[in-house]
């Protein structure tokens, strides 16, 4: 009987401006200070804009240790007639496409994931142009260092992080042709614990900054911490990712996080529930967050680039433009 | 009566055990401020329609059978007194090989599945093999050498995935060898529900856990029952009376690394060959370690494990309903952990108490001895020999 | 009357000519004749494949840096082990550690996390004990558990207490340390003018590589290195030189023995194994220090590295501290530089080549003819190998580890009661 | 009834009002499902060298453990000096002025005599050990009392008399002035024991209280000044050594005569069973442990090996049985077996009673049955091809706990439950039921009480009149010279001596033991 309650609304349950919003995390679950903090913020901005309330309305599960019931979270959210169902990360890019198409009458997302050549229709993929935002951070360190040495640091070697150093990459070459970038990953494909590493992150830093670089991207989660610290040490320059790290940090960290590379899940996940919301919703395709929906981007805290703002801005436009085109493999 | 007493001292312990874990979760959902009774409500609530109840098990059971698998070859190394922490390494070897291979060939589906699982065990086998013959040529502690190859398990298997033998296409986010065909997917048994009159579940029941349960009767036979199986726990008993006894300590060790290796081969087939059909950058990892846990908790013997990975499971399952009850689903890691560690004193405890009664019934029954001495009883008063008795000589 | 004894040998009996070398009689000869030797062999080595991350002073001071909580766990083990109680769940208490010491250090700074991960760890010792001494379970079933429930405990009591804390943190992360631990350097040589720092520059042959290392020990190094490193010696004396160390030595030798001299064995035990966890935790904190913060799965598996290295180094400190720096070396390495990687395949070469040599003199034409079938394999890799994927360099401190100890031929001896459950009156 | 003894103690310690050293009263000990001492009493005089006897699980070693601290009796009193004490632990009965010297040793192997003898009551400066101090001590208490020990070897590098010596000094050390002394002599040849009585004497001279434990009667007599007889937990009574005779001692304790190994008639044959040529076997520094050792062994034959231990017996068993690898020739009824494995050899009918029968003669945590099958495993009746017969090896362990009279409940009990001798019985009854050629028995009655004894003689006795030929390492020279036809001797791994036992001593033979004899002197 519940089930007959919940079909009604079809690709757009809330009819009384209310939603029930099921969220299926991401490894960490709630309070990972990053990427699931993030989607949950945008849905409990978008519930909240909607009238509804964040402690009914919500229903948010978190994987187990080995990550082995990611589909029972998904089942189980759409059982209990969550809609839409939001599953963040890239994990569940492997099961997500069956359990939508066992539950027609729920409507699911997935971060970081195409769903274009899936042919599900009541599955959304919510993705970012991780690479456009990174172009811009290496923008703004090339234009920043002055030792024409920078550095990445890259979490698990998969193709989500290579994207980042891609970007990053070809933006410092953009301003800065013969800079030197070293790339280091914590740890090959398939082992996640390179993003909870802080002694990798920051031993490879220290690497680079002893070698020269003075200014070091990451984008490898919690081993970004460790990567901070060196900085800190090393008394040079770091970028954060993800969200605006500056806004968590220690103060003698804010002292040397330059920028962040926004990826604005908060606001793509947001975004995404307003259009279920208002029935505008087109599913079976990909929502792209790129510079020009601002689903990725710079942050300014601390104002430490606020003096190359214009170079950042023309660089920006060009790629909206499609006038430089950026690589998404190294 | 002495079968009765066995199987109540059987399950005193366990049951102890689960008792004292109960209290200690209780405590543990108090101080976060909710309800103990919800939890165990959750815990035992498969869900209200026939669908979510045969799904429920059907959960249970998958997870069941690799976690059943993974003790069941840890134990087989313990029996014989080796500690095998390196399955988590075996398996994935044994994973992402026989995934490869599986995909590289086209047989027929009986002889493809076939494939698959030889090629999994004979890989389980040899990067166990390495362990033993470390420690039989070189002395090196087999636990040192399994952490080590755990590590290199990790590293090989990723360099093969994205290497070798990656099938998923540039870009896509999660790397994965190519899928296996048909003819090398393991049939599911959800034809079982209907012979047994149940609702169909969502998710298909592993057909691979027919294989699991074989080889636990495989190994159950072979070490209760075999000659090999005996020497194997002799080994485990007392290598050097093993030893004396013609026993090849030093075969035994590369024998049973072989088997609990090629055992360990086995865990990661029910996901590959029942639901992704392929390695990949989302493979399951640490159920070796977790099989270290269902292996002591089984007490080493296979129906012990069974029930064991059951209990897991079970636990398992609740992750997610404890999480709708607002119960953190680290509960369940705590009650896992609280039960293993309950268990492990309950038995020790419980072993001491039989032992105890063995020695007592053996001293009871050493004093009447067909030739009861002359003398009288023992324990009448002494007397001296060399006034009356000596006098007499 | 001293006929019936057997022939007393003085020398300790023979364990092998490597064994020997690393660990055998006049240890501070052997091991300055080690130091020189390897020194030498990674200086050839920098110098003809033109890796200077091999030897600089930043490639040691982060050995030491990876080392120090390895170093830690091995001598919590090393604790635990000598008075008979095996310990693998060293990662557990170590991830207690890291959690007490996140929690208290964003109360009370540097030194109230230090004190924080110490009592966690030990607490989680503590259960170890209860559950081996009392209780009588086996001890690796006990460590097992103890891994299961840390892992599950920090969780939960990140839930309880991150979650909504104004302070910042999560469930999978404390909020940052209040104050930063304090470091230092050596004054002039490795500070200010840096001496060493400027000869370790010249890229001159022995006399570079030697103020590397110097310098990479001696600059910057954290309170808790400094701690780790004194801990070393100290866990010596007082495991070898106090009567305190006799005692509880001897409960791993023999417990009944000990206990039939009045030993207290069960509460030698208890104090072992909780110091055990302290110094496991302690090693928690080396982690958290490094970032400052408590993360979730943050020991990745150290606590195992910290036994293997315990046993690696024959159940003594230095032994242990050799296992770690080695571990620390390769580690670091991996993490800075994949070319530099591809080098060692030129040093294990050279090694190789000696032990082959060296066989074909004993005699041992097997060993000897592998041993050169893998030198000449090592050396094909160098030349032929620009840089080795990220799966493979992942590994290589594990496969040096493991290569060492299947080249030193070793007859390692472990306390002899180790691992044995003790119960008094039942031997 | 417990006036009855005490009474005629107190009749007994005559004149003196001076108290006694130790006494015990209404001692009672009881463990699950035991009562190991019951209602026991015991009255040392100062300075006397006091023996206890009794079979084996009579409760002696239960009683001195009492007497040492290691646990509480449930009921009785002790009384040190005439003074009402409570032992808690060791440590009280070391402050007491007692020391213990178990029966099985208390030494840590891979520690020195010094810091063997000062665990637990170490000299310290400055919160170190001070080994000076402790060297100096030991030095003084070894020279004192003829110990002749070194403070800095291992203690795994010495032979038994002196880690007898070393737990002697142990007790000293703490300045006991009881000892008890727990089957000291079990290990050692006539001249250590003899060696060990002179250490005794001086203790004695000295004014100490010696408390000793032995199964050895005639020793007992010699050494004593009084006896206490217990059985079965309880004292029956005590002796004086000068009025009472061996015979009647064993008589009080099991109530049947003390056995002898008297052979009967010679049954050797012609054809040898087991041949040696040149066995050789290396150790690990230096001299080889069985250095060119030749010997047959005819059917209906017992060659019996003699030696002090630690001269290469052992090796020598491990040699026979491919425990270990050997150069030379082992020849079993007429074939190479040099090469084969231990199984193999087990198969062409080598029966195997080991020295350690808990190391190497049982699975302590298994049932009987299962350690019927040890060693045996390819064997009839327990196997049927690659399968265990659990109903026939049931059956036949049945069979052997009657035949060889093995005391324990049934064949699922554990084998730890058993007394030493009866584990003994159930091994010897498993290695004759397979009816090999040749048996390898080491040390066969170690430890074992008279009753047991004299049953398992019997049995080697049988089996030789029947064809089979015997290898018998022994350290009980009785045995030796009363069940072989040839005895060898063995001295740092070679065959010095070929005697023959029907006119020799024990002395004579010990003293070719330990290379006092000429001819042995000579051969090395
Ligand atoms: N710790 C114990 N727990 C249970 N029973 C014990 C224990 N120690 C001894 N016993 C029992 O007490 C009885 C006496 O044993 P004890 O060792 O004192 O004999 P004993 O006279 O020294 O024999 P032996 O001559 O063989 O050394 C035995 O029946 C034994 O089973
Ligand atoms: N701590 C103990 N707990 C239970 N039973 C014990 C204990 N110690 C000894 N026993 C029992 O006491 C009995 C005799 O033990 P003991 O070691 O004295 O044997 P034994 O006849 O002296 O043989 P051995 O010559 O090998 O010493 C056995 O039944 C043994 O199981
Ligand atoms: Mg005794
Ligand atoms: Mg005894």
């Amino acid at each position: 009987s519940d089930e007959d309650g919940g079909d009604g609304g079809g690709s757009g349950g809330g009819s009384e401006g209310t939603l029930k919003v099921g969220v299926a995390y991401d490894t960490g679950g709630r309070g990972d200070k990053s990427f699931n903090d993030s989607a949950i913020a945008g849905v409990e901005a978008a519930v909240q804009a909607l009238g509804g309330d964040v402690d009914e309305d919500i229903e948010e599960l978190s994987p187990n240790e080995d990550d082995s019931n990611r589909e029972e979270l998904l089942t189980q959210l759409a059982e209990n007639d969550f809609n839409p169902v939001i599953a963040v990360g890239f994990a569940y890019g492997d099961i997500i496409a069956d359990i939508a198409a066992d539950y027609p009458d729920t409507q699911f997302a997935i971060v970081d994931t195409s769903v274009e050549d899936l042919g599900v229709d009541n599955l959304t993929g919510l993705i970012f142009a991780e690479e456009e935002g990174s172009f811009l951070a290496g923008v703004a360190a090339a234009s920043k260092s002055v030792t024409g040495h920078l550095g990445f640091v890259g979490g698990q070697q998969s193709p989500l992080i290579e994207k980042f150093e891609a970007g990053y990459v070809a933006g410092a070459k953009a301003v800065k042709p013969d800079i030197i970038v070293d790339v280091t990953y914590l740890s090959p494909a398939g082992d996640g614990s390179g993003f909870g590493d802080p002694e990798g992150g920051k031993v490879a830093a220290q690497g680079m900054y002893q070698a020269g670089a003075d200014i070091v991207f990451h984008a490898a989660g919690g081993s970004g911490e460790g990567v901070f610290e060196a900085a800190v040490e090393a008394g040079q320059r770091a970028i954060g990712v993800d969200s605006d790290q500056y806004l968590s940090a220690s103060p003698d960290q804010q002292a040397v996080i330059m920028t962040s590379m926004l990826k604005r899940v908060d606001l793509a996940v947001e975004e995404y529930l307003n259009s279920f919301a208002d029935d505008s919703l087109e599913s079976g395709t990909d929502i792209l967050n790129d510079l020009s929906t601002e689903g990725v981007g710079l942050s300014e805290s601390g104002g430490y680039i606020d003096d190359i703002q214009d170079v950042i801005a023309d660089f920006r436009q060009q790629i909206i433009d499609g006038d430089v085109e950026v690589p998404t493999t190294p | 009566m002495t079968a009765l007493r066995r199987l109540g001292s059987a399950l005193f312990a366990p049951a102890i055990a689960v008792v004292f874990a109960v209290v200690i979760t209780a405590l543990v959902i108090l101080l976060i401020g909710e309800n103990p009774t919800t939890a165990l409500r959750v815990l035992f609530d498969f869900g209200d329609s026939p669908a979510q109840q045969t799904q429920a098990i059907v959960v249970i059971l998958n997870r069941a059978v690799p976690l059943f698998l993974a003790g069941l070859a840890v134990s087989v190394a313990f029996r014989m007194g080796l500690f095998n922490i390196g399955v988590e390494g075996q398996y994935r070897m044994a994973t992402v090989l026989a995934a490869g291979a599986g995909a590289a060939v086209a047989l027929p589906a009986p002889l493809h599945i076939l494939l698959v699982i030889v090629v999994a065990m004979a890989v389980g086998a040899l990067w166990a093999a390495i362990v033993a013959i470390l420690k039989v040529t070189r002395g090196v502690s087999e636990v040192i050498s399994s952490i080590m190859l755990n590590f290199i398990a990790l590293g090989t298997a990723s360099w093969l995935l994205t290497g070798p033998l990656r099938g998923s296409e540039e870009g896509a986010a999660i790397i994965t060898t190519k899928d296996l065909p048909e003819s090398g997917q393991f049939p599911g048994l959800n034809g079982l529900f209907d012979v047994i009159g149940l609702a169909q579940p969502r998710g298909e029941l592993y057909g691979f856990l027919i294989v699991a349960v074989l080889v636990g009767i495989a190994i159950s036979v072979l070490l209760k029952r075999t000659r090999f199986g005996f020497d194997l726990r002799a080994t485990g008993l007392s290598p050097s009376a093993a030893t004396a006894s013609g026993i090849d300590a030093r075969a035994m060790v590369v024998k049973t690394m072989l088997i609990s290796g090629a055992i360990a081969g086995l865990i990661g087939l029910p996901d590959l060959m029942g639901r992704t059909h392929h390695f990949g950058t989302e493979f399951t990892a640490g159920l070796g370690f977790l099989g270290i846990a269902v292996a002591l908790l089984g007490r080493n013997s296979p129906l012990g494990i069974a029930f064991a990975a059951l209990l897991f499971a079970f636990l398992d399952r609740a992750a997610v309903p404890l999480q709708f009850a607002d119960i953190p689903a680290s509960v369940v890691t705590i009650i896992q952990g609280t039960i293993v560690l309950a268990v492990v004193i309950a038995n020790e405890i419980a072993r001491q108490i039989t032992r105890r009664r063995a020695e007592g019934d053996s001293g009871q029954a050493g004093p009447p001895a067909p030739e009861s001495p002359p003398g009288g009883p023992a324990g009448t008063a002494g007397s001296r020999i060399d006034e009356p008795q000596g006098a007499q000589s | 009357m001293s006929t019936t004894a057997a022939p007393v040998t003085t020398s300790a009996p023979s364990r092998g000519p490597l064994t020997d070398l690393f660990l055998g009689g006049g240890t501070a000869r052997r091991v300055t004749w080690i130091v020189v030797g390897l020194m030498l062999l990674l200086s050839v080595v920098r110098i003809i494949s033109g890796e200077q991350a091999l030897t600089s002073s930043s490639t040691f001071s982060t050995a030491l840096l990876l080392a120090v909580p390895i170093g830690l766990a091995g001598l919590g083990g090393l604790f635990a082990e000598r008075a008979g109680v095996v310990n693998i769940g060293l990662e557990g208490m170590m991830i207690l550690g890291t959690w007490g010491a996140g929690w208290a250090g964003y109360q009370w700074g540097w030194a109230g996390a230090i004190v924080g991960g110490i009592l966690f760890g030990a607490a989680g010792g503590l259960v170890h004990a209860i559950a081996t001494v009392t209780f009588g379970v086996d001890h690796v079933v006990s460590g097992v558990a103890i891994n299961i429930l840390a892992g599950g405990l920090v969780r939960f009591l990140s839930e309880l207490l991150y979650v909504d804390n104004p302070a910042g943190g999560g469930v999978t992360q404390s909020p940052a340390l209040s104050s930063r631990p304090p470091s230092f350097s050596l004054p002039v040589l490795s500070d200010g003018p840096d001496l060493l720092g400027d000869l370790a520059g010249k890229e001159w042959f022995l006399v570079s590589d030697v103020a590397g290392l110097l310098r990479g020990v001696t600059s910057g190094v954290g309170v808790l290195t400094l701690i780790a490193i004194l801990l070393v010696p100290i866990s010596y004396v007082v495991l070898w030189r106090t009567a305190f160390g006799l005692r509880l030595r001897s409960c791993g030798e023999n417990p009944a023995a000990a206990d039939s001299l009045g030993v207290p064995v069960y509460r030698m035990k208890y104090i072992a194994v909780v110091i055990s966890g302290g110094l496991a935790g302690l090693g928690g904190v080396a982690l958290v220090f490094v970032a400052n913060i408590f993360k979730e799965g943050q020991t990745g598996g150290r606590g195992f590295i910290g036994l293997a290295a315990l046993i690696f180094g024959n159940w003594r400190p230095g032994g242990l501290a050799a296992g770690a720096g080695l571990f620390g070396f390769a580690d670091g390495l991996q993490l800075r530089s994949r070319t530099a990687v591809v080098a060692l395949l030129l040093l294990l070469a050279v090694l190789l080549l000696a032990v082959a040599v060296f066989q074909t003199v004993r005699g041992k034409y097997v060993q000897a003819v592998l041993a050169a079938a893998f030198a000449a394999l090592s050396l094909v890799g160098f030349l032929t190998i620009e840089e080795l994927p990220e799966g493979i360099v992942s590994f290589t401190p594990h496969l040096i580890t493991l290569l060492v100890l299947s080249l030193a031929s070793q007859r390692l001896r472990m306390p002899k009661a180790d691992g044995l459950v003790y119960r008094r009156g039942e031997s | 009834m417990a006036e009855g003894p005490a009474g005629a103690h107190a009749a007994a310690a005559g004149t003196g009002d001076a108290p006694y050293a130790v006494e015990l009263r209404g001692i009672t000990k009881r463990f699950p499902g035991v009562v190991a001492n019951r209602d026991i009493e015991l009255r040392v005089r100062r300075g006397e060298v006091h023996a206890i006897v009794g079979e084996n699980g009579a409760g002696k070693s239960t009683l001195m453990k009492t007497l040492y601290g290691m646990h509480r009796p449930d009921e009785g009193t002790i009384l040190l000096d005439g003074r009402e004490t409570t032992l808690r632990s060791p440590a009280d009965a070391i402050a007491a002025g007692i020391g213990m010297v178990h029966q099985h040793f208390m030494l840590a192997d891979n520690f020195t005599v010094l810091e063997n003898v000062v665990l637990g009551s170490e000299p310290t400066r400055g919160g170190r050990l001070d080994r000076a101090e402790a060297r100096r001590r030991i030095r003084e208490i070894s020279q004192r009392y003829a110990l002749n020990l070194d403070p800095d070897v291992l203690v795994e590098e010495l032979g038994v008399g002196d880690r007898q010596r070393v737990e002697i000094a142990k007790v000293l050390y703490r300045g006991a002035t009881t000892l008890i002394l727990d089957e000291p002599t079990a290990v050692l040849v006539p001249q250590e024991v003899d060696e060990l009585f002179g250490n005794l004497a001086e203790l004695t001279r000295e004014g100490l209280t010696v408390i000793f434990i032995s199964h050895k009667l005639d020793e007992v007599r010699k050494v004593a000044d009084s006896i206490t007889v217990i059985r079965r937990g309880t004292t029956v009574g005590s002796a004086d050594p000068r009025t009472t005779t061996a015979r009647q001692l064993a008589e009080m304790m099991v109530g049947s005569e003390l056995p002898s190994p008297q052979t009967r008639t010679s049954t050797v044959r012609e054809t040898p069973v087991l041949e040696l040529r040149g066995v050789t076997v290396a150790s690990l520094g230096g001299r080889p442990a069985v250095d060119d050792v030749s010997l047959t062994v005819r059917e209906g034959e017992v060659v019996g090996i003699a030696g002090v231990e630690g001269n290469g017996q052992a090796e020598l068993v491990d040699a026979i049985m491919g425990l270990r690898p050997a150069e030379g020739v082992v020849v079993l009824g007429g074939e190479d077996i040099s090469g084969w494995s231990t199984r193999a050899r087990r198969e062409a009918g080598v029966g195997f009673v080991p020295e350690d029968r808990h190391r190497q003669g049982m699975l302590l945590e298994a049932p009987l049955w299962e350690n019927r099958i040890l060693g045996h495993q390819t064997r009839p009746p327990a196997v049927k091809g690659p399968f265990i017969d659990r109903t026939a090896a049931r059956a036949d362990t049945e069979r052997i706990m009657r035949d060889y009279d093995v005391r324990a409940p049934g064949p699922d009990t554990l084998a730890v439950a058993l007394s030493g001798g009866n584990q003994q019985k159930l091994i010897v009854g498993r290695e004759m039921s397979a009816a090999p050629r040749l048996l390898i028995a080491a040390h066969p009655t170690r430890g074992v009480d008279v009753g047991a004894q004299s049953a398992i003689w019997e049995l080697l006795k049988d089996a030789r009149a029947e064809g089979m030929g015997i290898l018998l390492i022994s350290a009980d020279l009785d045995e030796l010279i009363g069940l072989s036809d040839t005895l060898q001797v063995m001295l740092r791994g070679r065959l010095v001596a070929t005697l023959d036992p029907s006119s020799l001593t024990p002395e004579e033979l010990g003293g070719h033991m330990t290379g006092a004899s000429d001819g042995a002197v000579g051969a090395l």
